[in-house]
């Protein structure tokens, strides 16, 4: 079966949603230093967005904005820019995910730490869109036997 | 911090783990476990524990809703108990 | 005469390395059966030459000693050579020799399959065997005893007959938890004594346990090494395992395994328990009743078999259970004669076995009733076997009497009238068992063997060795190797330790 | 027992129980969706505890509010239980997923989620 | 730069590279094999140092993000952690060896992710060593509990089913933990583990104290193994690949065993808690039960792996069973077994897994004595790994069940005594079972029609390459020499492990 | 296997309802997680978390500074938990992955 239905209200209603859901999701990521909301939060309303497109649209064509074998890999990107945000510190001299030794000029010791937790958000964003809807992805791989 | 707020939320949700657990249409049981999941984002929110409850909400109703729907459409829909 | 003095010497550990250094070699030269045997005797003749080379300073009381490392917590890896020791290693190393050359002749002569394995296991075998001879305390003791174990696995399933891998079976299924029981006791003794040394005269420590600790220790020991040793009632895979090659059972019964047994039962008696605290918690009448009991019991059970080698290994029971009674006896001459016993019987038995597989070769014979007349076409063989049945039923000049002579002064000093008694019936028992084969080889009529000649001159020239050798031994215990002597030192390390 | 008691520790309860019910679905129920709901209930009820031991009476979420003046902890929620169950949340969706990718995987070779067929159609 | 970070740098070694492998293997597959097995490469040598570090110096600890021990995460590397660690790196390093050929005939297109799994699993393996957090224990719990389900579910045609089992027991196992995890932290309100260790003699009679110990014991169990929490292990090790089960079943509940020690014996006060809930008797009485249970039912298998695993479970009995008679002397056994059967395990998986790549089977009632010719170093290995699995010495199977015994006796505890030499002597009944059909002709039965051409049968070289040999040959030659290095084991470095409540 | 889960889960809901009467009221303030120190004298994290935060790290948001500075490892593992989620569904269900 396809979950993909052709209704043309459908498509364009979830065309039109999509960026919203983008935007917001961008949105909930970058406030997490406020109030509620962070990496993982946006990251899954990310994926929540794809998802609706692949789900109103059909995975062929919504493949365009996120293709099928990025799944790993992004998300390995993710993580790794998280990593990579701790491996710099220790590099640069300080322990693992200390904040403040990252090479950012004129900052204050808390905008540093500020920076950092940002940094690792977009990570954690990143890795968690990716892989939620690599898992979808996988599911949808069909009922073929093997 | 509602006292009487949060063992009615909880009675509701234990009630919801119930039925979904005893549900024989799997995609039935699946939608209860969203309710379930949403009830216990609105306990943590009423507990005051904003970031847990709005992850749980876009998690366990969103993604996870998603999911078990989907996984279901492509395996059976039926159980046995 | 009991101050040992040790002195720090790689030859005990040399000892033991050539002959596992031989097995690899044994490997490569898998094809070339010359090459192969010619390391097997290398490695027999290295080894003797070592042990040889010390049995001068354990004469002088001085002790070699090889410290390698510590394996548990305060206990190293240890060889030394002492009087004992030596005694032991030399009959092993000695007896090897002659086993070597007659198993060449043997599996050749009867085209076996699996030689390379054979003279590997062969090797290794010896390797543990001179490991347990020179083990310093209970660990080292029983790590060459497993050792010794698993490696004569193989030669027991040689044949892979169906017979031969069920008699593989009991083998280990005895000697397995008899390790098992071992290990348990050495821990036991570890906790409860602090030490593993073995030391003449028997561990200090002992005597300060409860009568209940002591004997049920003991009996942990006993029944650890005495299924080795064939204790009556743990002896019932040593008859099953002769469905092992003839050369095999000469070593699994002359020197090796069985011997090794004893050895650990005198070990145990004289060096870790010592006569004192035996004979204060009376645990010595135990060891001399199961002694007596197997010595009749083995005796009456070889009369019933016909099957020539399963009669020689009831007769084996019988005989290591002369050593056991030494052991138990506790008084200078028991102990001599225990201790003599181990190489006398060494000698006569392989004899006999080399014999029993000199007629299996050429004769292709394993009944006693089919027997009748093999003397006129084998004389030398036979002729080695009267001699040896002789001296196993205590026939003067041969050396089976000098060990049975001083068991029974021995069994006259401790007081002990029925030790005497069980000394002689079985005494007549042997010779009733024994020189009834002989009679029909020389005496009876038979067709069977016009056709067949003495065995090839590998298996005849150790097998007339051996039993010269035994005979000699009878004259003056003391020509070779001093074995006398040496028996005496160890009586009197052993007694005068503990009675100083 | 007195009723403060049974006002401090009813949730407690209720959280038990939601943990034997889905204790209960994991162990016992013959479906493998089931079982998987089962687990889901169970992470839920582990991080309804956290949570619950994380409130105070008369303290507001552990947002730094700029009109209280001065920090005082007793003001805030304790965060530490939120920020751990944040990442148990986490786990658990990852968890279910590895648990759906496993139900797929079984459907395509059995063609059934019934744990008694599937051991049937095992042999 | 190395010695500043040193507990950290082995887990974040294997994650790195666990990430970057999906990263190139994007455009280049190939590459995921030799990252794979650089990463583990490089960490032998770090682990390494780190155990002569700890040696040396003393324990070392290293505060995540600078941040002091109850406010940040801390890692703690003590003598246990190192030498845990070298054990994982070094078996891992072997495994992999063996893999290249292995996994490229069962998983072939699956390499990328094959490999990342692995370096994850081997991360939080080695995470949850160097950790000494409470929490971060439970994610790195997590991330080998994820990778080990996946890990499982690649193998033959059951093997989902049994990764579902798996997962669905390994939830309960780590959400136990999680609960009493939680339950100690409602208590004490600290997620440290030294600072839990400092709180909790005062606040050790409290209930929910006791509670969260059981069930942190009780979840931790089920993911070692623990007997009556054992039944997923079987179908699990014996359905996965010859490399999972290769790396899971030496490694896998081995972590478990260290946590068990963490927890009981540094975090709890054994000899404390003894006198308010007899926990160590229980692990130790349950533990008996286990390696009787376990033996017994490998007794009845047919199937080489399935037998193994079984015999695991029996293994893991023993190291219970260290654990439980709380002395020094059984701790030591306990640490050696988990040493020893880590490596015994391991030659005795990459035996089975030669023998599915070089037969396509490992089921013992099919083998026969050609094999020993056939395939005569992978057999000799087999035997040399069934004489450890007895305890026969001089192998290294040996000297962990004489301290086992000698605990035993220390303790007094005589069942126990009785239940290792039982067991060992199971073990040889149902090794030797092997070894015996391997070596000897059976004539019985009806495969009586080998040998077709007159006796003299031609037997094909059917050993398996030097790749899946050396490491093979290298874990079988180990059990042999740490036989004769236990001492200094004992002496140099797990004496040190000794917690300071025995 | 009923039988016995069902052992379990009432041996599960004794231990529960033991732990449950130790355990501090729900709400209560003076619980030992949320003190300032300790009984042996060691800084309360959560307190700890609460006066620092803001000054820490810039941000009024205490839960997303512990989750990602105080305890940012955790958050590392928990990102790699979801990335080995993703590798083992595709490891499992992808024919080329």
């Amino acid at each position: 079966m396809t979950t993909s239905s052709r209704n043309p209200i459908l498509i364009t209603a979830s065309r039109l949603l999509a960026p919203f859901i983008q935007l917001f999701a961008l949105y909930v990521i970058f406030h997490g230093h406020y109030g509620p909301g962070g990496g993982f939060q946006g990251g899954a309303m990310l994926a929540a967005s794809v998802l609706l497109l692949r789900l109103s649209v059909g995975a062929e064509r919504s493949e365009l904005k996120f293709r099928k074998s990025w799944g790993t890999p992004v998300g390995a990107l993710g993580a790794l820019i998280f990593a990579g945000t701790g491996l710099l510190t220790l590099l640069l001299g300080g322990r693992f995910l200390e904040y403040h030794y990252l090479p950012l000029p004129d900052l204050s010791r808390a905008e540093l730490h500020s920076a950092g937790i940002l940094l690792i958000e977009v990570g954690v964003g990143l890795a968690v869109m990716a892989v939620l809807v690599g898992i979808y992805d996988d599911i949808m791989e069909g009922p073929g036997g093997d | 911090m509602y006292f009487g707020l949060e063992t009615t939320l909880g009675l509701f949700l234990l009630a919801a783990a119930l039925i979904a657990l005893r549900l024989r249409n799997l995609l039935a049981a699946a939608v209860t476990l969203s309710v379930f999941s949403f009830i216990s984002a609105l306990i943590y929110l009423v507990m005051g524990a904003v970031d847990v409850a709005f992850t749980e909400a876009v998690v366990g109703a969103g993604i996870t809703g998603v999911l078990f729907i989907v996984v279901l459409f492509h395996t059976s829909r039926r159980s046995v108990d | 005469m009991n101050d040992l003095s040790t002195y720090p010497s790689a030859v005990p550990l040399l000892a033991i390395l050539v002959s596992a250094a031989s097995v690899p070699l044994i490997g490569i030269s898998a094809r070339r059966p010359n090459l192969r045997e010619f390391w097997t005797l290398l490695a027999a003749g290295a080894k003797f030459a070592l042990v040889l080379s010390l049995l001068p300073s354990a004469l002088a009381n001085r002790v070699a000693e090889t410290r390698l490392f510590e394996i548990s917590r305060g206990i190293d890896l240890t060889l030394r050579a002492d009087a004992f020791g030596v005694y032991f290693a030399l009959i092993a190393s000695g007896l090897w020799i002659l086993t070597s050359i007659y198993s060449i002749g043997y599996v050749r002569g009867l085209k076996e399959k699996h030689q390379t394995r054979y003279f590997a296991s062969f090797a290794l075998c010896l390797s543990a065997t001179l490991g347990v001879a020179f083990a310093a305390n209970l660990l080292t003791f029983v790590i060459f005893f497993e050792v010794l174990t698993i490696s004569t696995y193989p030669l027991v399933i040689h044949k892979q007959t169906p017979e031969a891998i069920a008699a593989g079976r009991k083998y280990l299924a005895f000697t397995l938890t008899a390790g098992v029981v071992l290990v348990a006791a050495m821990a036991a003794m570890a906790q409860l004594t602090g030490t593993l040394e073995f030391q003449p005269g028997g561990l200090r420590a002992l005597q300060e346990l409860s009568p209940v600790e002591v004997k049920i220790l003991f009996g942990m020991f006993l029944a650890g090494v005495g299924v080795k040793a064939a204790i009556m009632p743990l002896h019932a895979w040593l008859p099953a395992a002769m469905a092992a090659p003839t050369p095999v059972s000469a070593l699994l019964h002359a020197v090796a395994v069985v011997k090794s047994g004893v050895f650990g039962v005198v070990r145990v008696v004289g060096f870790l328990f010592g006569p004192e605290t035996l004979s204060r918690f009376g645990l010595n009448e135990v060891m001399l009743w199961l002694a007596g009991s197997t010595i009749l019991l083995a005796s009456c059970l070889a009369f019933a078999e016909d099957n020539l080698k399963r009669r020689l290994a009831y007769s084996t029971v019988g005989h290591l259970s002369y050593v056991v009674l030494g052991a138990g006896l506790l008084s200078p001459s028991g102990l001599i004669g225990g201790v003599l016993h181990i190489a006398n019987h060494a000698t006569m038995k392989i004899v006999l076995f080399f014999c029993a597989g000199a007629i299996y070769v050429n004769a292709h014979k394993e009944k006693i009733s089919e027997l009748d007349g093999i003397g006129r076409a084998m004389p030398w063989t036979m002729g080695a076997f009267a001699l040896a049945s002789l001296g196993l039923a205590g026939v003067p000049p041969v050396n089976g009497f000098v060990s049975k002579w001083y068991l029974g002064l021995g069994a006259l000093e401790g007081g002990s009238v029925a030790v005497v008694a069980i000394l002689l019936i079985s005494g007549l028992l042997n010779a009733g068992y024994f020189l009834p084969i002989v009679y029909r080889a020389f005496f009876k009529q038979s067709e069977n063997f016009n056709s067949i000649g003495e065995a090839s001159a590998w298996m005849v020239v150790p097998l007339i060795l051996a039993a010269c050798f035994s005979a000699s031994m009878g004259l003056m215990p003391d020509l070779f190797f001093h074995f006398f002597t040496l028996a005496e030192r160890i009586a009197a390390q052993i007694l005068e330790a503990s009675n100083p | 027992m007195g009723i403060e008691f049974i006002a401090g520790h009813n949730l407690y309860w209720i959280i038990s129980l939601l943990l034997l019910v889905g204790l209960y679905g994991m162990l016992a129920k013959r479906n493998l969706v089931k079982k998987l709901i089962g687990m889901n209930i169970f992470q839920t009820a582990i991080i309804l505890f956290y949570i619950a031991g994380a409130s105070k009476w008369n303290a507001t979420v552990p947002v730094i509010d700029p009109a209280l003046g001065s920090v005082d902890p007793a003001d805030y929620i304790n965060p530490l239980p939120h920020t751990l169950m944040l990442t148990a949340i986490v786990v658990s969706v990852a968890t279910t997923g590895v648990g759906f990718a496993l139900l797929i995987s079984i459907y395509r070779r059995y063609r059934t989620l019934d744990e008694d067929t599937l051991l049937k159609r095992m042999r | 730069m190395i010695e500043a970070n040193l507990p950290l740098l082995v887990p974040l070694t294997f994650l790195i590279s666990a990430l970057v492998i999906p990263l190139i293997g994007l455009r280049v597959p190939g590459a995921a094999y030799p990252l794979a097995l650089a990463a583990v490469l490089a960490t032998i040598p770090i682990a390494g140092f780190g155990l002569y570090r700890v040696m040396d110096g003393g324990p070392v600890s290293y505060t995540l993000g600078g941040w002091e021990a109850p406010i940040g995460i801390e890692f703690v590397l003590d003598p246990l952690a190192s030498f845990l660690t070298l054990l994982v790196t070094v078996v891992s390093c072997l495994v992999l060896i063996h893999a290249r050929h292995v996994a490229s005939v069962e998983h072939p297109d699956k390499q990328v992710p094959y490999y990342s799994l692995v370096l994850l699993l081997l991360a939080g393996f080695c995470g949850i060593m160097a950790t000494g957090d409470l929490f971060n224990l439970y994610v790195f719990l997590e991330i080998s509990s994820l990778a080990g389900y996946g890990l499982v579910a690649i193998g033959d045609k059951r093997s989902p089913v049994s990764a579902y089992r798996y997962l669905i027991l390994g939830s309960v196992g780590t959400g136990f933990y999680l609960l009493g995890t939680g339950f100690i932290y409602v208590m004490s309100g600290s997620l440290n583990m030294a600072d839990v260790a400092r709180i909790l003699p005062q606040i050790l009679d409290q209930p929910a104290v006791l509670a969260g110990l059981i069930l942190m014991v009780t979840g931790i169990g089920l993911k070692t193994a623990l007997f009556p929490l054992h039944f997923w292990l079987p179908d699990a090790y014996s359905s996965a690949s010859s490399v999972s089960s290769a790396l899971l079943a030496p490694l896998g509940t081995k972590v478990g065993a260290y946590v068990l020690i963490r927890i009981l014996f540094f975090v709890f006060d054994p000899a404390a808690v003894e006198q308010r809930v007899p926990i160590t008797s229980v692990i130790a009485w349950l533990s008996a039960g286990g390696v009787l249970y376990g033996s017994l039912m490998a007794l009845a298998q047919q199937e080489f792996k399935r037998m193994l695993a079984y015999s695991s479970v029996a293994q893991i009995g023993y190291i219970g069973l260290g654990l439980g008679m709380a002395n020094p002397l059984g701790f030591t056994g306990a640490v050696l077994h988990i040493l020893n059967h880590a490596l015994m395990k391991a030659a005795l998986f990459l035996v089975a897994g030669n023998l599915r790549v070089q037969l396509g089977h490992s089921n013992i009632a099919a083998m026969d004595h050609r094999l020993s010719r056939q395939m005569p170093w992978s057999m000799a290995a087999l035997v040399v790994g069934a004489l450890s699995m007895i305890g026969l010495p001089p192998t290294a199977g040996f000297f962990s069940k004489w301290y086992l015994v000698l605990g035993g006796i220390q303790g007094s505890y005589w069942v126990f005594v009785g239940v290792i030499l039982l067991g060992g002597l199971l073990n040889a009944i149902y090794f030797f079972r092997v070894v015996e059909r391997v070596y000897l002709p059976f004539r019985r039965g009806p495969s009586n029609q080998a040998a077709p051409n007159g006796g003299q049968e031609v037997v094909e070289n059917r050993e398996a390459r030097f790749s899946m040999l050396a490491p093979t040959l290298v874990l079988a030659g180990a059990l042999l020499a740490l036989g004769l290095a236990s001492s200094f084991l004992v002496n140099r470095v797990i004496h040190h492990m000794i917690p300071a409540g025995l | 296997m009923r039988k016995t889960s069902l052992i379990a889960l009432v041996l599960f809901g004794a231990l529960l309802l033991y732990a449950s009467s130790g355990l501090p009221g729900h709400g209560d303030p003076d619980g030992p997680s949320h003190r300032e120190q300790s009984r042996v004298g060691s800084p309360g994290a959560a307190a700890h978390y609460i006066r620092q935060a803001k000054g820490d790290a810039a941000s009024p948001n205490i839960v997303t500074v512990v989750l990602a500075d105080y305890r940012g490892f955790d958050t590392l593992g928990e990102t790699i938990v979801v990335f080995t989620a993703g590798l083992v569904c595709s490891l499992i269900l992808r024919r080329n992955p």
